[in-house]
Parts: C-alpha cells; structure tokens; sequence
C-alpha cells in the first residue's frame, strides 16, 4: 500500500440508480459501497454497460442517485459542484465546435472568472501537456480524433479541480500516444495530489495508472471486486512487465470474466 | 427567496397577488363601477388555493387545490365579466390582469406536471396549456372590447363571433368547400408532388441544381399579392386561378426542403452504398427518401399555412361569389365584422388542423429521428 | 381647424374637387386646415370614422346606410353627387342588347358593398344571381376591366368616368360596347357624399367647421368642372403611387363634371328616398331591413349655402 | 462563380419559354380585335403585335425591362419630378417605391426578429411558455393577413399610430414565426453533454446562454432571418395595400386598377429583387459570422 | 508461413494519393507497394492520421487514387466494387436508424436481390454469430455502442463478399467481447476463405489475427515495415502468452515507435 492520503473525498454508501425508460426499469447501479480517499487514482473497469460512467456523472451530480447516499468532500454532490469542485472529461471529446482549441481551454476559466493573463498562461500550460502546443488557434474539425480527446482533457485540467473524472479519455488514442500521456498524467497525480477517478477499457492501463481498481459488472450495475494496488507510486513504463504487474492484470481480467459470465446467464 | 422566485408560476403567483391587491385597494375608493365584492372574494380565494398548491402538501390535495384555483379563476372572470357597465377603472383593470396572471400561473402549475407515459392524462396534458392560454386570451378580448365599448365595426367581442359562427354554419361551409377542398387541396397536392418530382430530377442533374435553385429563390420572391390577379387573369375566376396562387406559393419552399433532405445523408451512409454497389433508385428509395423524410415534413408544415392563406389571398383579387376570402371581403364591405371574425376563425381553425394532421404523419413516419425522439 | 378627410377610393379625379378646394386654398380661406386620407381596397371608411381616423368621409349611400344599419351611426351632410355613374358595361359581340338577354350570361359585379343596387336590379327583373339557365352568373369582378378584355365574363360594372374610358382605351370601341346605366334602369344609388358621426352634429361648432368645409368643397367642385385640366394636374400632383396618367385623369374630370353637374351639394330627398328603395329592394340579403332614420341633415348645407 | 453558367443556361430557357408563350397568350385579344374590325390578320402580324401589346396577358420580357428601366433611371433623370429635376426621388419611380418598402420592410424585420428572439428565449427557459405560446404562434401564421391588415392600419390610426409604423408591424407580424420557430430550435440544439459539461462547471444561467446556446443557435438563427426577411417583405407589401401612401404594393395594385400589366410585372420584379438583394445581405452576414465562429469552413 | 493461398487478391504498386485542402495538399499516402494474396488476414497498424481508413477506402473505391495503379482481383476497384466484391465495415457502425437491427442487416441483401427467405435466414446466422440474438427488431438507437458497432459488422457479414474490409471495427468494445469476436473473427477466416484488410489500434489484437501486419507511418502516410506472422492458423487465446507473439508484437511496437520519433521531427 503505497498511497499517502487517509481522508476521504468520495463516499458511497448503498448507492442506487435506476432509470425509467418506457420498456421499464434500467438497474443502472445497484448498492454501490465506495471509498475513495483524498490523492487516490480510482479506476473503473467493467464491461460496456455495466455503469461505469452512470458512477462518475453521478458523483459528479449529473444524476441523482436513486438510492444510497453519496457525499464529496462531505458535501452533497451538488454542492461540491456548485464549490467547482470537479474537472470531468467525457467520454467523447465534447470541444465546441464554434471555439478554438484554445477558446474551449480557455472557456471554464472565462466562467471561473480567471483573469485574462491567467488564462492565457493556464492555456499554454495545458497545451504543452497534452502535446498540442501550436494547435491553440485550430477549430476543433481541423484536428484528428486523438488530439480532439487530448484538447478535451487539457480542458479539464487547465482550472485545477480537486477532483479529476475521466471517463475513457484515451479510447481513440494510438497505444504510442496513449502510453506517453499515461506518464504525462500520473506525473500530474504525483504533483498535484489531484483525487482522480478514471474509466477505462484497458486492463493495463488500470493497472499501469491506479492506486485502486474498481471492477463492476452490469445488470444490475455493480462492484464485484475492489484491487488496491500494492505497485509503488513512482512507476516507469516498464513497470509492466513486472510480475507484480502481471498478477493485478490477471486479478482484473479473472473479475471481469466471472461478471461477464454471470451477466450472460 | 429562492422558492420565491425559482418555482413554476411563482412570479405570476406573486402578480396574481399584487393585481388583487391594488384592486382592493383601489375598490376602497368605492366608486360604482369597481370589481363587485364577488369577484374580490374569488381572486383572493385564488391567491390563497395557489399558495396552498406551491406548498405542495400530498398529491390529492393538489389536485383538489389546483382544481379549486381554476374555479376561483373562472368565477371571477364571469362574475366580471357579467358587471361590466363601461365605465371601469384602474381596479376593474387590476382584477383583469389579476385573472391573466392567475391564468399564466395556472398554466405554469400544470406545465410542471409529469403525467404517467402512456396514460390517458398523459395525451390530453399537452393539450391543456394552449387550451387555458387561448380561453384567457379570448376573455380578456372579451373584457376589453365591452369596457372599452369599442364599436362593433371595428372589432366584435368573441361572443357576438361565436354567435355568427353558429348561425352561419351553412355559408361557412360552403365557402370551406370552395376554397379549402377545391382550391387549397388540389394547389397543395399539385404543388408539393410537382415539388418532390422536380427536386429528384434537380438532385439527379447538379447542373440543374446549381442554375435552378437560385433563379427558383428569386422567382419564389415574387409576391403573390402581384402574381394572384395575374393568375386570375390567366385561369379564370374559379378554383383553378387559386389552386394556381397555392401552387406557386408551396413549390419552392417544398422544393427548397426536398433538396436539402435529399442531400441530407452522411457521407458514411453513402459510402456504404457504393460499397454495395447500389443503384441510383436502390439509393434513392433505401437511403435518401427516407433521409429526406424529416426535412419533407418540414416542408409539408410549412406549406400547410402557407396555402390555405394563399387560396384566401386569391379570391381577394376576383372570384366566384363563394369563398372564404371572397366572404372576407365583401363582408368587411358591408360592415359585418363577426361574421369577418367568424371567417377568419374557419381559416384558422382549418389551417391547424392541416398544420397539425402533417405533424402527426410526421410522427408516424419519422419516429426514429432524434427530434422526435426526446426534446 | 383641422379636418380629416377620408375618401373612399384612392387619390383620383373621382374626388378631383376636393384637391381642387385644397389647391387652389379654398379651404385655407374658409380657416380650415385640411388633410385628404386616400381610401384604398378593403378599408372601410366607415371603420375609419368610428375608429377617429377622420372627421368626415366620402363614402356611397348603401355602405352608408348599411352602416347605420350595423350600429354606425353616419349622416350625410352633403351631397356633391347629383347622379350615379354606374353602368353595367357588355360587349356588343355577345348579342346583349336589353335585360332580357342576361339569363345564362356571366356578368361581373364589383362587391364590397357595391353589389345592393345590382341586386336590387336582378330582383326587379326577377333575374336569379346563382347561375343556370334562367338565371346569370355572378362574378366577384377585381377592380379593373380585364374581365371583359379577356372575355371571362359577358359584362361587367364600370363607371362612366373611369373603367368606361379603360375598355375604349384597351382598343374596344364605344360602337362595339352596350352600357346600361343604373339611372337608366330606375336602380340608382346616390355615390360619393360627405357623411360625419352622428353625436358630433349635436357641438354646434362642429357644424359651423363642415359647413365651411362643404363651402369650399362645393366651390372646388365648381373650379374643377370648368378647369378640368388643371384639376386632373392637382389630383396627379397629390398621387402618392404615381400610377395615373394625365390623359385618363382629365378623361375623369370630365366625366365626374356630368356627375356632379347641377348639384349645390344639398342631398335631394327624392333620390334619397329612391336609394332607399332601391336598397330595401334588394332580394334575399337586404343590405338593410327597415326604412332608416335620421340618415341625413341639411343643417350643414343650409348653414353652407346662405 | 461556377454556378454562373447553370445560372446564365436557366435564365436563357426561362426567356426563350416566355417569349414563346407570350404568343399563344396574347393571340386571342389580336384576333378578337381583328374579328371586331372584320378582317383577317395574318400569323406573322400576331406575332409581331404580342410581343407590343398595351394591355398584354402576359408582357414580352423585353417590355418589362424597358418598363424597369423608364421607371428607373430614366424617370429620375427627365421627369419632371425626377431627381434630376426636383432633388427628390420621383413617386412615379420604382426607386422611390422600392425605398418606401425597404424601410419599412426594415424596421417591420428588426421589430419582428426581437420579438422573435424574446419569445424564443421565454419558450426555452419558462415551460408555461413552452406549452401554451407555440400552438398560438402557429395558429397566428394561418390567419390571412390580408384580411387584417386593414383592420390593424385602422385600429392603429385610431390610437394616432400612422405612418411607416402600423405597416411595420404586419410585416413584424409575419416575419416573427420563422425567427421563433428557427430560433426555439437552434438554443435548444446543444446537446446533452455540452450542457452537461457546462454543468459540471457550475455555470450560471446567462454563461449558459452566452456561451452555449447562443452560439448554437447561429446557423438556425441566420436560416431563419432570411426566411423571416422576404416575410417581412410580403408582410410590409401586404400593409401597403390600404395604406396607399406610396410603396410596391401600392405600385403593384394601382397596376391592376389602371389595367398597366406591365407596370405589375415591373414592380412585381422589383420587389423579387428587393427580397433577393436583402437575403443576400444576410446570408452574406451569416458567412462572415459563422466563418469567424469556425462554423462554417 | 502458414499461409496457404498464392494468387494475389490486391496489388498496389507506388499507390498515392493526395487530398487538395484550402491549406495546400495533404499527402494521405505516398509510394504504397504491398500485395495481399488470396486468403490472407491482413492487419493495419499505425498512428492516428498516418492513412489506414485511406487505404482501405481506396481499395473499395471509396477514393480514387492520384498516383500509382492499383488492381483487385486483377481489375480496376470499381469494376470489382460493381462486382460487389466488397464487405466494409466503417470505423463507426452508421447504422440507419429509420430501420431496425434486422433492417440494416438486411439492407445489402435486399439491394443484391436475395429472396426474402435467405435474408432471414441470412440475418438469424450473422446476429448469432456477433451475439446478438434477440435484438432483430430493435432500433439502432435503443442499442449500446459496442452493440451496433457489432450490428454494422453483422451487416458486412452477411452477404458474403470475397474480401472483407474493416476499419477498427472493435474500437469500442471491451477486452472481454473483443476477445471473443477475435476468436469468432479468426473462425470464420478460416472457414470461408475470406481475405480480410482490418485496421486497428491495437498491437495484440493486430499480432493475434495476422498474417500480415503493415506497420504504417504519417506525413506523408506511407508503410515502414511489412511483418509476415510466422503464427499457426489455428489460434488459441492463449497463443497471446507464447514468446513468438511476444517477438512480432515487439517488432510491431518498435515499428511504431520509429515512425512515430520521426514524424515527431
Ligand atoms: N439516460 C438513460 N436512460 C436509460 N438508461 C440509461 C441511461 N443512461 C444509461 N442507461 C443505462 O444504464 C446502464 C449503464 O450505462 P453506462 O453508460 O453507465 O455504462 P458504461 O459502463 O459507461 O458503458 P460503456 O463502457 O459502454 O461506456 C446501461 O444499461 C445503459 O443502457
Ligand atoms: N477528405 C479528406 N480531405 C482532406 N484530408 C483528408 C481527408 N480524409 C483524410 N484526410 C487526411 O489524410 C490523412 C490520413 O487520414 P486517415 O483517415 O486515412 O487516417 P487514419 O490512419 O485512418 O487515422 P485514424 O487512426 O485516426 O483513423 C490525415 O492527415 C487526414 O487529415
Ligand atoms: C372600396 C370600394 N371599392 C370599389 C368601389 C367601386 N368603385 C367606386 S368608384 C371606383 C373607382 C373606379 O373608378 C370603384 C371601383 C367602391 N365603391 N368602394
Ligand atoms: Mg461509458
Ligand atoms: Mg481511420
């Protein structure tokens, strides 16, 4: 166990949210009991539909929980969202198109009301992080998918939240790209002592990044398994071929598969 | 505060209770024509059961308090409306817009409620906004013309229309076959069949397109205020010369629309047609038609108003002695302003209902489109 | 003063000694300060009285008493309009010679009120209007003559003083017309008077105003019908959509000059009493029902012409 | 410009299909006329008299462009009340005309797209709106105003309203529902996550506008303006009619009491070129603004 | 080698093509040479923009190249597309949404003229074969992502084409039914003969299904390394874990890597 920090930030206690659709019910999330302390980096891995992103827009009080409490910062998620507590990066990149890279970075710190020198300088910062200094005056189409993703994520980052959630940021990314900013972004977490909360597809990337991985399984939405993760907090790329590594890894996909095979009966 | 503000229908509750107020206030002065004490004691009584309801106690007393709001409502308004004399003040005014807002706020509370999907609460609800909102416009219509003693030919009282329209059922009727059925219908068939045609062949021939679709805008712009006594001139003074106005108006709007939806596919869908190796019709019939379905509706909207007036405008420049705008404007002729109102009504009343027919097709057909799938 | 005058139809000779009065200041002479409001299709300028847009009107004697009729209380106060110019104009090709010949023809009629006396007629000559054999088919005819160019309709309504003048323009010689004038057919409506609200005839200075104004109407009348030249010139200078032309303006003045000859602007109860008849005559929808009251006064003209 | 010969070829049909059907709408009024004289008229005559008709069913193009030029330029500079002579622009001009309808084309247009703008925004941000207001506004469009303009124009000059003003608004009253309806669509066109996005950083309700639905707004706005600005055109055209104080309106039906067909088709193409040159002024704003937004490439 | 087949399916000789853009050319592919033999599975791999969805559209005559010759089935792509040679399955499933699961899938059989029983029957094969059973009359929008990205490679499938085309067709889809639809891929391969062109992001996958991995490299996209996989036809899951595997995706990741460092310059 190599993580710092012992307050905790998230908690979910029983959590529940089912969605009323005309076919009837959907169990998105089904007694969901969570921890998360301050400095962690959380990620969730489950198969497509088992509520992944239903637990992350729901901390981020984008749904209201159906059942259960859930509080951030011993607050009610909404008014940890009213405190701007949150920097979120969604699933799909989500740039608006009638702004420039730079105006999207720029746009949740015109809101905050950052100065204009701050926010050009945040600006900068952010683009050198995610590689796409000089792309600052393109429109969001002149930019390939991956480095869409990657503005997306300079977003988040440009207003220095607490808490950082990111739903698959790196899915249409190329693995070359996708392992250097895998680096770039646990050097940030070391830095910063950012909480982050992080959905992925990839069992090496859940592994490679967290301190803790979340496995859930779908129908109803819920955790089967929570890995905390003993790999030290410094961690070079070749990390991976640890055998250490390895085990997570099998630990992960052998919950994935028991949940998938259960959810197929 | 925030509850104050921020609820459904709070300000209009907030000046539902300041119009009754001043109303009070200003009735203490006491001269003769101030709202009678019924009236005062009904919109208070509003005041009250809305204020009840914003508290939201259980679900039964809601529906007993929204219930009792509107009869509140509904007492004042006759009762008000039964006491004009003509004379009134800024209290009878204040009572008027009391029940305007109290309205407003009515239809505030029930836009809020989410009615079970699939009930049959749930299909009148939609209608129940636009009901109230047009009852309280037609009242205060009503209100204002009798207090202001405004001449009956200039503007008649909703009351006096309706009992034109009653008893003229049968000249209405005729007119509605003369200028609906015969000149209207056949106008809009031809015109957006004509349309839907031509746009395929446009779309076949981009050199058509690019020359066409301009010279058409302009042509388009042509108003029909010019080109009505021409048509008259040149198909008679019958249904055909309307049918023709009706043509003109809703070819290119309906063109315009069928080309845009026909161009409307992505170009993934069109890429796997071509890797199908599909024929032009294969195309046309599998992906653009049903493509360009959302933007046809569109346009069949559209064109729904726009050729029931233009068969109207018509008959203004020359017609047989039947028609709904020949009975316009003779009537206005002869000073008979309800039954001008009672017209007019007709013409409304028959283009929603074409308006609405098209919406619902609409529906139907393209159900998978995202904007009719949620808001 | 101020007077607001609102003709029935728009800025021609038809009303050429109103500009004539205003042109040649007549009616700055008699202390009034007039301005003319053209008419146009489909404003009623009955509307426009009650609605205050004006204080006096021109306007035609069956609009007028269907007016009153409707809860509109005008009265004529003047009568510069001695006789009716409408005729019911048809082609000699079609063989029309008399009233007899109309059963099975289509005539066309100009509505929006004009359409009483011609009704009135059809119910003399026991002619019914819906169509078929025995009877003629009406057709609500725009205001211009392209119906009988084009040959839509067998006859159609003119005025002796403009649309005449446009078929002989068109080309039709006047040997190739027959004409049937309504004074002719005993069916004649007084056009063109001068009508106020009722309640203001009771403020006596009201009617000291129209008595000058109808002074110097008359007096414009007078000028216009000796110098019809001149007048047609004012009526095309006060033409705001500058579509006439000088020679059928002037053909105008003429024509309304035989119109308004003889008359000193004091309504002549006979034909009074003959409009009435003619209106109360009028078939199935009469555009009035009973005999009206108080239709008219001479307290005007009597103040004007002594 | 690679739409200038598809454009240049249609033109030239529609002319050369015009000039064609001038004769065989034309020839009976030459027959007839002959008929009446009682003599015979030879087919060449006929076609040679259609193309010059006084009082033509259907004028030759050629006639409608001197008619457009007389009444131009050449009215302006050797009327008598020309602006050449008199330092005013002569009523007897199509420049006049056109002038008194663009104003009030303009000011019916701005008074309608505010209006339509405000409405859109109270049917977006306040449901009782939203549920009342629309069937309303689409009730509005399907009366004929033709048979309420008089009305209005009266009404309003009772209340003393006169002038450029009351036929602003019937011009207002048709080109408002376009603005609504485009614009109902266009603010609420962001998509579920943009607004979350705009959520999650807890941004007030005018960030939301000005940040968000504005700018999606853009392209349905400006689809809508032109559609609402040749409304407006009809609208102000519509409001001429009893106004009768100059304009194509005005133009256009003393036209038809005068039987100048020509006089009609001149004005009737005047006021299409008015609606085309002031939808081409938009859409040439909403280049500009859409290519500075990125919207458009 | 493992590979059976000699005749060559697809030949591309100095294959470019150039998209003219307001900012000047954009060199999508320049000097491609490879040739695809009958039967043979064939992975594309390289950076995001390096030109693979331009290849394969090329091939299906999606895009007309500027320079070079290319020939399919020893005719031009358009003579082979009339032919429809082709089953291409698009980087996102483009479903149409007016028509149900079985609509779409439908949808090439009814164009090509097969009988209303064979659709049926045709359609009931291939939604079993992508796990999918059941969901016929469903409507695209009512699916999950990765389940009408399996619709739209239903839809490829189910007429038969000699050579299939496919862009990143499990993009969106978890480790655990990627692995699956690998496995179900391969079967089919195997059984029907098929050749098969698939891009991808991923270095597993592409080892795991190839015969022959193209490594490709952007700006201007061109190829810098041919691997022909030394791997059996007959693949078990597990074949991931032996060392051969581990060779060729080093190899692969090294290829990347190179053309990556250089772009980077
Ligand atoms: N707005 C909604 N209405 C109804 N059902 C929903 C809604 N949003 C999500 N669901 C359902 O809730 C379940 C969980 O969805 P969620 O998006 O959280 O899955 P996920 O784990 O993020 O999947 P993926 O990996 O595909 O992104 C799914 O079955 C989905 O169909
Ligand atoms: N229609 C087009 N017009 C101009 N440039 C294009 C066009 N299509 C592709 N390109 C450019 O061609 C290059 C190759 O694009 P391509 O889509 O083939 O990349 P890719 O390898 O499939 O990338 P990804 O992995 O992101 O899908 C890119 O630089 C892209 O910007
Ligand atoms: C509103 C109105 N329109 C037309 C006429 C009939 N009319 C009377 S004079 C005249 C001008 C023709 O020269 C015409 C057409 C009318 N009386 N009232
Ligand atoms: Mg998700
Ligand atoms: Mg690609």
């Amino acid at each position: 166990m190599t993580q710092t920090p012992t307050s905790s930030v998230i908690q979910a206690q029983d959590l529940g949210l089912t969605f009323q659709t005309n076919d009837g019910p959907v169990h998105a999330l089904k007694d969901v009991t969570l921890t998360i302390n301050k400095g962690e980096f959380v990620s969730f891995i489950g198969p497509s539909g088992c509520g992944k992103t239903t637990f992350l827009r729901t901390i981020a009080d984008l749904e209201q929980p159906t059942a259960g409490t859930l509080t951030v910062n011993g607050m009610s998620p909404s008014e940890a969202r009213k405190a701007r507590a949150y920097g979120y990066v969604f699933q799909a990149a989500g740039l608006y198109p009638w702004r420039t890279i730079g105006g999207n970075i720029k746009l949740p710190l015109e809101i905050m009301g950052f100065s204009k020198a701050e926010q050009k300088e945040r600006c900068a910062r952010v683009l050198e992080l995610v590689e796409l200094a000089g792309f600052e005056k393109k429109f969001p189409w002149q930019l390939s998918g991956g480095m869409q993703q990657r503005a997306s994520i300079a977003r988040a980052l440009a207003f220095d939240a607490d808490i950082l959630l990111m739903d698959e940021p790196f899915g249409a990314l190329d693995e070359i790209v996708r392992d250097r900013l895998n680096e770039e972004l646990l050097k940030l977490w070391a830095r910063t002592e950012k909480t982050i909360g992080f959905v992925t597809h990839s069992i090496p990337e859940a592994v490679y990044l967290s301190t803790k991985i979340v496995v859930m399984s779908p129908r109803p939405g819920r955790i089967t398994d929570i890995i905390e993760s003993p790999l030290p907090k410094e961690r070079p790329l070749d990390i991976r071929d640890s055998q250490q590594f390895i085990d997570i890894a099998h630990r992960v996909r052998e919950g994935l598969r028991a949940g998938y095979d259960e959810a197929a009966e | 505060m925030n509850r104050v503000i921020n609820t459904p229908g709070a300000w209009q509750h907030l000046g539902l209770a300041l119009a009754v107020a001043l109303a009070l206030v200003l009735g203490l002065g006491g001269a003769a024509a101030q709202p009678s004490s019924e009236v005062i004691a009904a919109l208070v009584a509003a005041v009250v059961f809305a204020y009840g309801y914003r508290q939201r106690p259980p679900k039964l007393w809601r529906v007993l308090l929204l219930l009792a709001f509107w009869n509140a409502l509904v007492f004042a308004a006759y009762a008000l409306a039964m006491q004009q004399t003509g004379a009134e003040g800024a209290a009878f005014w204040s009572a008027v817009a009391a029940i305007w807002l109290g309205g407003w706020a009515f239809v505030s509370f029930v836009a809020e409620v989410r009615p079970r999907a699939g009930s049959l609460w749930a299909r009148l609800h939609p209608l129940v906004a636009p009901l109230v909102f047009g009852v309280t416009l037609l009242w205060v219509w009503e209100t204002a013309v009798k207090a202001l003693e405004v001449p009956k030919v200039i503007l008649p009282a909703p009351s006096e229309i309706g009992m034109r329209f009653a008893a003229s059922l049968d000249v209405l009727w005729i007119d509605l076959v003369q200028t609906f059925v015969r000149g209207t219908l056949s106008g809009f068939a031809i015109g957006c069949g004509a349309a839907v045609v031509f746009a395929l062949v446009v779309d076949r021939y981009a050199f058509l397109r690019r020359g066409l679709l301009p010279v058409g805008n302009f042509l388009a712009a042509l108003p029909i205020i010019g080109t009505a006594p021409i048509f008259v001139m040149w198909f008679g003074f019958d249904w055909p010369s309307k049918a023709a106005v009706v043509v003109a108006m809703v070819f290119f709007p309906m063109l315009v629309n069928t080309v845009q939806g026909l161009a409307s596919t992505e170009a993934m869908q069109r890429d796997l047609m071509r890797t199908y190796s599909a024929g032009w019709w294969q195309t046309l019939v599998t992906l653009r038609l049903p493509a360009a379905m959302p933007f046809i509706f569109n346009g069949l909207k559209i064109c729904a108003t726009l050729a029931l007036i233009g068969a109207i405008v018509a008959e203004f420049f020359g017609s047989p002695t039947r028609g709904m705008g020949f009975r316009i404007s003779t009537e206005v002729g002869r000073l008979q302003l309800d039954m001008v109102w009672a017209e007019i009504t007709v013409a409304a009343l028959l283009g929603s209902a074409f308006y609405g027919f098209w919406a619902l097709l609409e529906k139907r057909v393209t159900f998978w489109h995202p904007s009719q799938r949620s808001r | 003063d101020d007077i607001t005058l609102q003709l029935k139809w728009v800025t021609q000779a038809q009303f050429g000694g109103y500009y004539a009065a205003l042109e040649n200041g007549f009616y700055e002479e008699e202390g009034l300060d007039v301005t003319i409001r053209p008419g146009g299709p489909d404003i009623a300028p009955v509307q426009v009285l009650m609605g205050g847009g004006a204080d006096v009107m021109v306007d035609w004697m069956p609009s007028a008493l269907a007016a009153r009729e409707q809860g509109a209380p005008v009265v004529n106060i003047a009568q510069p309009f001695a006789r009716s110019g409408m005729m019911l104009t048809c082609l000699a090709e079609t063989g029309i010679t008399s009233p007899d010949d109309f059963p099975g023809r289509t005539l066309g009629v100009w509505f929006f009120g004009n359409e009483y006396p011609f009704l009135s007629w059809m119910n003399h000559l026991g002619i019914p209007t819906e169509g078929g054999d025995d009877g003629v088919e009406v057709l609500r005819q725009g205001f211009n003559v392209d119906p009988l160019l084009q040959r839509q309709a067998d006859c159609i309504s003119t005025m002796t003083y403009n649309e005449y003048g446009q078929v002989l323009d068109a080309g039709i010689p006047a040997d190739q017309l027959v004409t049937f004038k309504y004074e002719d057919q005993g069916v004649a409506t007084l056009e063109d008077g001068l009508y106020v609200l009722e309640e203001n005839l009771e403020d006596p200075e009201f009617v000291d105003r129209m008595a000058r104004f109808v002074r110097a109407s008359m007096r414009g009348w007078e000028w216009a019908a000796e110098n019809p030249e001149e007048a047609a010139m004012m009526v095309l200078d006060n033409d705001e959509s500058g579509a006439q032309t000088e020679a059928h303006q002037i053909f105008m003045m003429r024509e309304v000059a035989m119109l308004t000859e003889g008359a000193t602007g004091r309504l002549d109860e006979e034909a009074y009493a003959r409009t009435v008849a003619t209106l109360l005559g009028g078939g199935s929808d009469p555009v009035i029902t009973a005999e009206p009251e108080g239709a008219f006064t001479h307290v005007v003209t009597d103040a004007a012409l002594n | 410009m690679k739409n200038a010969l598809p454009i240049l070829t249609i033109v030239v049909a529609i002319l050369a299909l015009w000039y064609v059907a001038v004769i065989p709408m034309n020839a009976p009024w030459e027959r007839n006329q002959a008929a009446m004289r009682g003599d015979q008229i030879a087919f060449s005559q006929i076609v040679t008299n259609t193309m010059n008709q006084d009082r033509p069913v259907l004028p030759a193009p050629h006639q409608v462009v001197r008619e457009m030029w007389n009444s131009t330029v050449v009215e302006e500079f050797t009327g008598r009340r020309g602006w050449w002579r008199s330092g005013s622009l002569s009523n007897r001009s199509l420049i006049y005309h056109g002038w008194v309808t663009l104003s009030a084309t303009m000011l019916g247009f701005l008074i309608g797209t505010g209006a339509g703008i405000l409405l859109a925004i109270g049917i977006v941000y306040n449901r009782a709106m939203d549920a009342s207001v629309m069937p309303w506004a689409i009730v509005s469009q399907t009366i004929p105003i033709i048979a309420l303009a008089p009305m209005i124009i009266v009404v309003l000059n009772s209340i003393g309203i006169s002038g450029i003003v009351p036929k602003a608004i019937i011009a207002a009253y048709l080109s408002f529902f376009p603005v609504v309806v485009g614009m109902v669509k266009g603010l609420r066109a962001p998509d579920a996550m943009q607004l979350d996005l705009m959520k999650t950083y807890s941004a007030s309700g005018a960030n939301v506008f000005s940040k968000l639905r504005l700018p999606t707004s853009m392209p349905f706005l400006f689809a809508s303006l032109k559609v609402g600005i040749a409304a407006s055109l009809v609208g102000t055209i519509v409001g001429e009619l009893p106004v009768q104080q100059g304009g194509l309106g005005v133009r256009l039906l003393s036209g038809s009491y005068y039987g100048q067909t020509v006089q009609i088709w001149a004005a009737l193409f005047a006021a299409a070129i008015l609606a085309a040159g002031l939808v081409g002024i938009v859409g040439m704003i909403e280049r500009r603004t859409l290519r500075r937004m990125g919207i458009a490439a």
